[in-house]
């Protein structure tokens, strides 16, 4: 393997143990108190988030869901900002009044995390409109999850992006959970046959697999770009916690829980960079570097201040110098 | 007598619904198999079997299904997880629901509930949080309820299951976990009645919801600095208890309104504009209203902590009535 | 062709014609002043609503659209009160509060016509919901456009269809149109796959062909009241008229226009007629006690008097004995 | 200065936003090829080409892609053929855009439009007809502007568009054809400020839409009657020129609300409401409201002429506050 394809796989892997870090440590700082409200981990996904970003280009959009931490991280946002946001603070990336759910960088085409289940989707299609009528060749990515099948935006935006050929890449992140239901006993189509209505390609891969992800998007992204209208992936995967932190779930038998692990993308990278002479040192300083910068923000983050109410009034609408 | 909590007795309703009624069903997001991510619903699959069914995330036509449920014969009770999500369900709830007794002539009357939690306190953002009664409130056909104890909630949502007309039940999220009594063979309550939570002659307050709680927490302080304010529970909000409104102001001359929904154009704005006319010559001071500001619900506990009402701003409102 | 055969051959004629002749004076009527609103024709469809009409029995229910008179009419309601409501009549079916839009016959099933494009199909759906609850083995239609394709309801309740496997009959009359716009500039996706996606048996016919309609009606009602869960069936067709009465068209091309008699269903029926044995005067006195008919309801209803607004206020909710 | 109609005056504020501005994007059901339902966008394919765009029938999803486009570089106008449709649209807007700004820390403004008619007039029915602005009203982050004459059609609907925020614009259709001077050159004008449309002492009346011409014909009665009323056109709901209702308050001690809306939590409710607070003082009556009954809109012209307010009911009420 070349040098430049070994550098490749050790940056996806590093931003895959990053994000798995940030989760992890915020797993902790909510059962601590220290973040609030509730959160959705995408530990076991993080493969989907890193490969479809590492072929994204920064005026690329990306609309994303519940679970959008991976989504946020992936596409770049600053992880200092992304702690402070999560421990409610005035310098958080939202100043504190999103949280969790509404990870946003418009910087960076980050068009937010989405509390709605569904509306990523049509969100995403309005990017890609804008792309498309600005004439540039960005394009637009509305992650989604199984669950979200069931929404009618799916389908609307399907046939809304299809019709107008809009640059918009479809990526259904399907972990076989809605919430607290197996999303086999929500949803009875497949989207392989459901984007073939429609007539817009579609292609599948092994979501825990980051070269997987990263080449079914890589090509997908490249068909979008030159101008060839939507394309529809979707990516096996798994969720490792609760649909929230907190969740006991009692739902799911102890055989699938204890199963997971067999499913960690970060395992199945391990042997690969390995074979490609990643030696276990490198690996081992990769680690304490991310983990020093997970640690380090979060001490920012506990240091940051709490946001003024009165000061964010003003964010309600636009402050226009005219009248 | 026994005691039990907010959450239980709107439980103890629907089983009780169910068991009389067979034409009671219930429907909605995860409350069958694992009971609702309030536990509102849990254990009544079980009992119920299949007239209690979990359903996709397809809230529109969950909402619309319930119109065609009900008017083929079933009495629907669906679950809208969250208050902000009754968004999707508006053509059927305004355009079907409420309108097809009038437009049908008087031929079909439509006995569906949607019971939805609505308020903030748990730090939930900007999308999770809303109060949106308002809306429903002024679209004829509807009715919507809002009940502040275990008690009511049990009596009106019985009543509002029986009731023949289309009703939005809105349940505070932070009320689920209080405890009260509820009298052993207890039915339905009448839909429209105020109840008086504490008697005084120096100011009229009324509230709905969790607020209720709110201004009896300010009523008390009140007291003690020699101010005796009645405070109403309204539980209706449409229809609401004019005459009781009117009553009360007769004797105390003075109002304040409080609600967690925001003040401009909210629940307040009508009782206040009413009364306002109505009870013009009672009126010895401005009427007053507490309520959210207009900023959307943040996500920061101490943002969200400064955004809601508190009794600090109904005991400063009362005393400047009373001034 | 047996004397059975023929006798249900000449039903079917029949019920075309009456819909043809109500739906022609209704056009006068309109340009006269004397049908206020607008009016949206189904000529040249009327063999869909007769041909899956016939199959129906009184106790399956039928959710319609816009274009709904062909609907009602072929389900059974009453000619006069049909016309009395179009005119604007307190005797009319809705006590002309409807009109056009909201033709309903709730005794004999007929759920509605409906203003709101994609909304008859979960309202169907919740029809069949309540007719499986029930136990009973009456079934539920969902009549929509082509046009209505594009509308998410459709894509949520073939999965809820599918995944509850209802009792429901989704029926799409695919005229090419939406309003003036040509159906294949709004939606890509044929019905046939996207029926296919959900497991959904499909079935299609000639929208023009009373015989065919019923055929293949009557092949998805039997398996539907079998238990064998929903059918879709799609019937193309042709719009005669203007989207609405007045619509001057200028979007449709003159050949069309003049085409179009090529597709009239009636004429299409007549040589089958002639075929099975039914005489030319025999259709003549048909014609004639159906023109009868119509001109009798249409002088009724111009008879009919004015509504009351204030009486009709009771019907906004149900007036129940109970306080 | 030229005499131009309504209708004509939103087309002339498009086509003069869209050469303007290459980020102005117009969208919405048969806007393009046929110029719209009511023709407001008639021609402006032809000038402006792919930027104005027929859609499918799936305003939920339009909705949010307005949203989107609008987060990537364009000034989405979505034209929502009836006012009833928002139903469909609340998450895009409630949820979506009007939280965008606030809730992302003020990262980025949401420069769209939504374009809907409303009102009665028409025997279009209970589900063509409606006035719902009081839902947007309430909605921190949106703007809401309804105009009443050309001019102002063409001033506001510049402003909404070059708004860096979210604007539902309506537009009564009653108005389309009512004809009015615009000034050469005109521009956008300042959104939030009432104007006078007629000075008077005896009483203010304050009103938006089509209920400014209600409220002008009744004060030219009212004048031979020897009271003269001063007419507030609110112009503008969300934010409603405050200032402007006292100033007028202080001057006749007498304020009457007009609008088509429903009256029960309509938007006359905040008016009355918040006056009554601020300027209880210079009340010398109390404030008074005439508005649509609680009613569904009804199809029959005799019903719905019962149904509307008109310049009889303004006249009493302005009698009876001035008595
Ligand atoms: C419109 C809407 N309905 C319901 C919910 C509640 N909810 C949050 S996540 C979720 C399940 C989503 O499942 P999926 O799309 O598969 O995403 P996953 O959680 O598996 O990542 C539901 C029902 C919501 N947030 N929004
Ligand atoms: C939700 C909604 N959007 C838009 C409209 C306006 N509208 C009425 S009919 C129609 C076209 C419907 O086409 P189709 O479903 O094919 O029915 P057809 O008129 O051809 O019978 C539209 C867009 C509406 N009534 N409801
Ligand atoms: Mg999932
Ligand atoms: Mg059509």
């Amino acid at each position: 393997m070349t040098t430049r394809k070994t550098a490749e796989l050790l940056e996806l892997y590093e931003r895959m143990y990053l994000i798995r870090q940030v989760e992890l440590r915020l797993g902790r700082l909510f059962a601590d108190g220290e973040v609030p409200g509730f959160i959705h981990l995408s530990i076991g996904q993080e493969a989907i988030a890193t490969g479809v970003a590492s072929v994204l280009r920064a005026d690329d959009s990306v609309a994303s869901t519940h679970r959008g931490h991976g989504h946020a991280l992936a596409k770049g946002v600053d992880v200092e900002r992304f702690f402070l946001e999560l421990m409610a603070k005035e310098e958080g990336m939202c100043k504190g009044r999103g949280g969790s759910m509404h990870v946003a960088d418009l910087s960076i085409g980050m068009l937010g995390a989405n509390a709605i289940v569904g509306a990523s989707i049509p969100i995403a299609l309005g990017s890609a409109l804008a792309h498309q009528v600005r004439g540039t060749d960005a394009l637009a990515v509305a992650f989604f999850g199984d669950g979200a099948m069931a929404e009618g935006t799916l389908h609307e935006s399907l046939n809304m992006a299809a019709l107008w050929q809009l640059p918009l890449v479809f990526v259904c992140e399907n972990n076989g959970w809605a919430e607290f239901s197996p999303t086999s006993r929500q949803f009875v189509a497949s989207l392989d046959k459901l984007a073939g209505a429609f007539g817009i390609p579609y292609a599948r891969a092994d979501g825990r697999d980051v070269q997987a992800v990263a080449k079914a998007s890589e090509r997908a992204v490249a068909a979008v770009r030159a101008g060839k209208g939507p394309r529809v992936l979707e990516f096996t995967t798994h969720r490792f916690r609760g649909h929230y932190e907190g969740d006991p779930q009692k739902y799911r038998d102890a055989d699938e829980l204890s199963g997971l692990g067999e499913h960690d993308p970060l395992s199945l990278l391990e042997p690969r960079l390995a074979k490609a002479g990643v030696a276990d040192a490198q690996l081992q300083s990769l680690h304490e570097a991310v983990d020093a910068r997970v640690d380090a923000a979060v001490e920012r983050a506990r240091k940051g201040s709490a946001p003024d109410f009165e000061a964010g009034r003003a964010d309600v609408y636009t402050q226009t110098g005219a009248a | 007598m026994a005691e039990v909590r907010f959450g239980k007795a709107i439980n103890l309703a629907l089983a009780d619904a169910l068991e009389q009624d067979p034409a009671v069903f219930l429907f909605g997001e995860d409350i069958a198999d694992v009971g609702g991510p309030f536990g509102a619903t849990r254990g009544l699959k079980d009992r119920f079997g299949d007239r209690v069914r979990d359903t996709p995330i397809s809230e529109a036509s969950m909402a619309n299904a319930a119109v065609g449920a009900a008017l083929s014969g079933l009495k629907p009770v669906l679950e809208i997880m969250f208050m902000d999500f009754m968004t999707l369900t508006m053509d059927a709830l305004v355009n079907q629901a409420a309108k097809v007794r009038y437009m049908f002539g008087g031929q079909a009357s439509v006995p569906m509930v949607v019971r939805t939690p609505h308020g903030g306190g748990i730090s939930a953002g900007p999308q999770h949080s809303q109060c949106l009664e308002a809306w429903f409130a002024h679209v004829p056909g509807l009715k919507v309820i809002c009940p502040s104890n275990p008690a009511d909630a049990y009596g009106l949502l019985r009543a509002a299951i029986a009731d023949p007309d289309p009703v939005v039940f809105v349940e505070n999220k932070a009320l689920y976990a209080m405890k009260g009594e509820l009298a052993e063979g207890a039915g339905p309550e009448s839909i429209g009645k105020a109840r008086t939570v504490r008697a005084g002659r120096d100011a009229t307050v009324v509230a709905y919801g969790a607020a209720v709680h709110t201004a009896e927490r300010a009523a008390g302080q009140l007291a003690e600095q020699g101010l005796e304010v009645e405070v109403l529970d309204l539980r209706s909000i449409q229809p609401w208890d004019e005459a009781a409104v009117m009553e009360s102001l007769a004797r105390t001359h003075r109002l304040l309104i409080v609600h967690e929904a925001v003040e401009a154009f909210g629940v307040g704005a009508e009782i206040a504009a009413r009364i306002g006319e109505i009870g013009f010559d009672e009126l010895d001071a401005p009427i007053m209203r507490i309520a959210s500001p207009f900023v959307p619900v943040p996500f920061a506990p101490s943002l969200e902590k400064a955004y809601q009402p508190d009794a600090e701003a109904v005991i400063a409102a009362v005393r400047k009535l009373c001034a």
